[in-house]
């Protein structure tokens, strides 16, 4: 039987969420989304350069992937709420990922704006994910006002330093019912396949992936990393001890037993 | 007459619709969404919206983003 | 191009080598080596026991695989060349994977008569890997005495605890000419992902994938995992930073420029 | 000049503040806390038990300390309000650690419940240290409400664990203008020198000194490590690299430098 | 009682040696010394520059203190071996740090060089401390030719990097009759305390107190931070918890217990 | 009449003051604090202090915690 | 006359080949190296090697290991 | 004559004992220590050793290290 995540109502195959931002071009961007096989991916809104004749991103994005637009740029909860709407209005779909910063330096959320913006779009039907700061009690209110997952920071966006936020991110995972998504910071596979073994539901990438030599390889590599990850946590990680136990029999050998 | 399109002051002579505005600016009209005055027009109302003095227009497009 | 690891004078495809000891059963591990698709499987060597009508494990080794007989159970380089002319005489070959332990708490490799053995074995045309404890002098001289890769420990055999050493692996990495091996205490795929990213050549696995509750599905997530960092480290992982690096746009948004 | 942390109004001494719980006796308790010479001492308020005699834990705690009570038990801001105000009245002073903690397994703080707390009793006029959940938007509002300081937890409470949150707090001892003051999960003094060095202005300990097999000695040791911590961040830390910088020098030696 | 340092046949004092490279002037470094109130010193052998009429490092380190040349430069047990003889004529005394370095980037020790060097000095009657690369099973063989302590890397000389082999000098720690002695890379008081807390009998610090903004104030945070940690070793630090354990009392409060 | 005390119910014969209560409590006055009907009553007040049915107190002190 | 074998000490009465002593543990052939005071002997030879007493024989097979 | 003093080839015209060399240098004997073709002359004993050609000398001293 297929292992699914239960998402916004949908059954997801890939746990590996993707970020269009940083790449070098919109055609390299989708052949690394092709190749990282994702079913959900993000993008932001922004004023129109009525000079510029840019191409429309979506026409790079999959058809098949799950559009969800992010509220980068939202300092508050209402202009969170209001970019919300416009990109609902676009055509993007009900998909948002809620995210208000103050702070230019760490890009870090604010959790109590975040939750008011949860509270008034989960209520308009949207399907609501908020990238937050790891923090049980948020975490919760954001799970009753009706988020379909929490998106807590690995470490700040961008900054390739992987889940340093382990020790808080573990604690929602054992504690909150809705998906714990890990968003932002993953610097490498093995920080996504980390997240996945600890059982986090899928991580969010984009830097680490649009910055890479060969963003395409890297999405692979992301991919393959998360499906490792996903497929350990399911087959029963042993624990560790603190002394060896020997993997080949340790029985006398080559010497007189009576000696 | 004074606009402001997203944040900047732009004046112009007689109104015009959504729509004249859009194509004014040689927008593509399937990758952006129109706000008037806090409201989100549909593409379909644009020609029976009006510009007035001191209205607030933001275009907004996707563009990459994580 | 394919990326191939050449050692031994072959060209590996698996990156993940499987050591074969603490399965519940041969067809068990059958499965695990098949889910695996490593090239390269070790064994040990004991008496056998006169009574017993135990099983031939070779039976349950796939043709395809190269075999490498261990010297676990020598306690100094004589046993250890004594147990590899064995091997070799058995019929499985001229890969030989040196084990010298002396302490039987952390079964720690001994770096000095391993370097012995190295010596002996490597000039009567074996395929040398030693198991040794990560120290940059004796890994040279174990090159210089032609081993064919060096394999340093993560954390002690069976203890899943991981890359503790990843501090001299790294500059193992960087100054030995042959393969760098990560052999014990890899405990989940995501361990195994980090060594190849940080350039390891390839790991070898056993206790974490044997006493898995699935040891199959674990086998597949290590094969993953050991894919997914090999394709990081070739696609070129982007640095990580101390501060935030915005993914998305961070211009002016729904707020007057004049302001 | 003598460097003193400026907190509630007050010069004080000791970076290391200590709480009373766990202790095996009040005796003993007393003597730990002469000898870690903390300035500022936490206790509880709780039910009195009409039966028992138990003696007055004010008379073990040296006159000489400021006297901080804690909310412990309370699960919202009311409740905190509460017990806050019979601190005061029970002549305890007007210092106050919020704590208002909802998850019983944990015992992670709510930082909105504490934040509300803190909104009233600042306007009351305590001096108030709210123990938290390291999130730099929620600790600027604590900070902007009237906090004397902001006390993010290193780890659980209890769990010995360090400083687990490290990518976190650093963050706020960079924004936060109040003192940062690591509460909770130190458990041994190398944690409590290593917050100090990193820049924090203090750190609250209970559980490692009270519960240690030496309390006493313990308490000695937090005071000491803590005063290193703290020399160590004004003297200025060298950075660290990733190769060696010779500490000897490196210049040819019985050698003929012709060669 | 006393707690103090066997070791070379001397009950040493302080658990913190120091070393004398790297200061920006003697007089700086005569003061740190004083501050550090170290007992045992190391300094290096080299040619004189017939033309410079440099100070004599002698005169700026305090007469109480043992003093102990390294043999830094030395490639090989040979000229180890020599540079130690000559240490001994200059009239230093017996005491010397054994230093074998072949690799000029890490300045790694070469564990087998350093054994033989050792065992020949040993011999000699010198009391011989061994900088090397942490393996137990070389440690073992420098216990047994004689060596009085074994010197174990924390990470490469200079990097201020901490105890990055922290797994394997456990072991040592656990293993090894001798005191085990980390030396190289500490670069934070945390680092030392952390060091001594695990049961290292003590640390050799040079360049982060030589390097320091303030090198007199490092040193006497050093001495802090070492003493604070051997206290906690001796006080018997609580084992850590992977949840909860509440410092203030659980019962109900301020709530109807009918409720 | 009937009093809850820290949370239990607790049933008195005659009205008695506050102070009579600690009293017949044998708790020392200096390291209590008294909340009545959830108002702070200091202690040179708890004379003053009548009980009636359905009364609620908290008699509190301090304790060791973090 | 004593052998040992394995490590262990056993008496037979009277000179076997190694070949007989493999038939008499029933020992598959193919699975096992036989030493024979402390030198290999490769299969084709079992039968040429008649035990003598204190010879010391190592059979060894293969089993899993890491 | 020839000699190597601390690696360097240096020339003089006529014989010295390690004594004059050591002054000649102006260097501080207490705080040096001097190896004659590999063996260590203490310095009582300078005043006995004479250079001849091609005689390797090193001259040491203490310096910080680590």
């Amino acid at each position: 039987m297929e292992d699914l995540l239960t998402l916004g109502g949908r059954s997801i195959k890939s746990r590996l969420l993707i970020g269009t931002g940083k790449f070098a071009s919109y055609p390299l961007m989708k052949k690394a989304l092709e190749a990282a096989q994702s079913d959900i991916v993000t993008v932001a809104l922004r004023r129109v350069d009525t000079g510029s004749k840019a191409d429309n991103i979506l026409e790079y994005i999959p058809k098949s992937c799950v559009l969800m637009a992010n509220t980068s740029g939202a300092r508050n909860a209402d202009e969170a709420v209001r970019i919300a709407r416009l990109a609902k209005a676009s055509g993007s779909g009900n998909w948002i990922k809620i995210e208000v910063v103050q702070d230019n330096k760490y890009l870090l959320p604010d959790n109590l704006e975040t939750l008011k913006a949860v509270e008034i779009l989960a209520k308009e039907g949207f399907i609501v994910l908020p990238y937050m700061s790891p923090d049980l009690s948020m975490a919760r209110r954001m799970q009753d006002a009706g988020a379909a997952a929490v998106m807590p920071l690995g470490s700040p966006i961008g900054s390739n330093r992987g889940v340093k936020t382990r020790e808080l991110v573990e604690i929602l995972v054992r504690e909150i019912k809705v998906p714990v998504i890990v968003d932002a910071g993953l610097g490498s596979p093995s920080d996504a396949c980390e997240c996945l073994e600890m059982g986090c539901a899928a991580v969010l990438v984009n830097t680490a992936i649009a910055i890479a030599r060969d963003p395409v390889a890297m999405a692979r590599a992301f991919k393959e990393a998360v499906s490792a990850g996903r497929t350990a946590y399911l087959a029963g990680l042993a624990s560790s001890g603190s002394v060896a136990s020997a993997s080949s029999p340790l029985t006398g050998f080559l010497r007189d037993e009576t000696r | 007459m004074i606009l402001t399109l997203n944040g900047k002051q732009e004046s112009i002579e007689k109104p015009v619709t959504l729509d004249a505005l859009v194509t004014a600016k040689g927008l593509c009209p399937d990758k952006i969404v129109v706000e008037h005055n806090f409201s989100i027009i549909s593409k379909e109302d644009w020609s029976k919206v009006t510009l007035k003095d001191q209205d607030m227009i933001e275009i907004i497009s996707f563009v990459g983003g994580g």
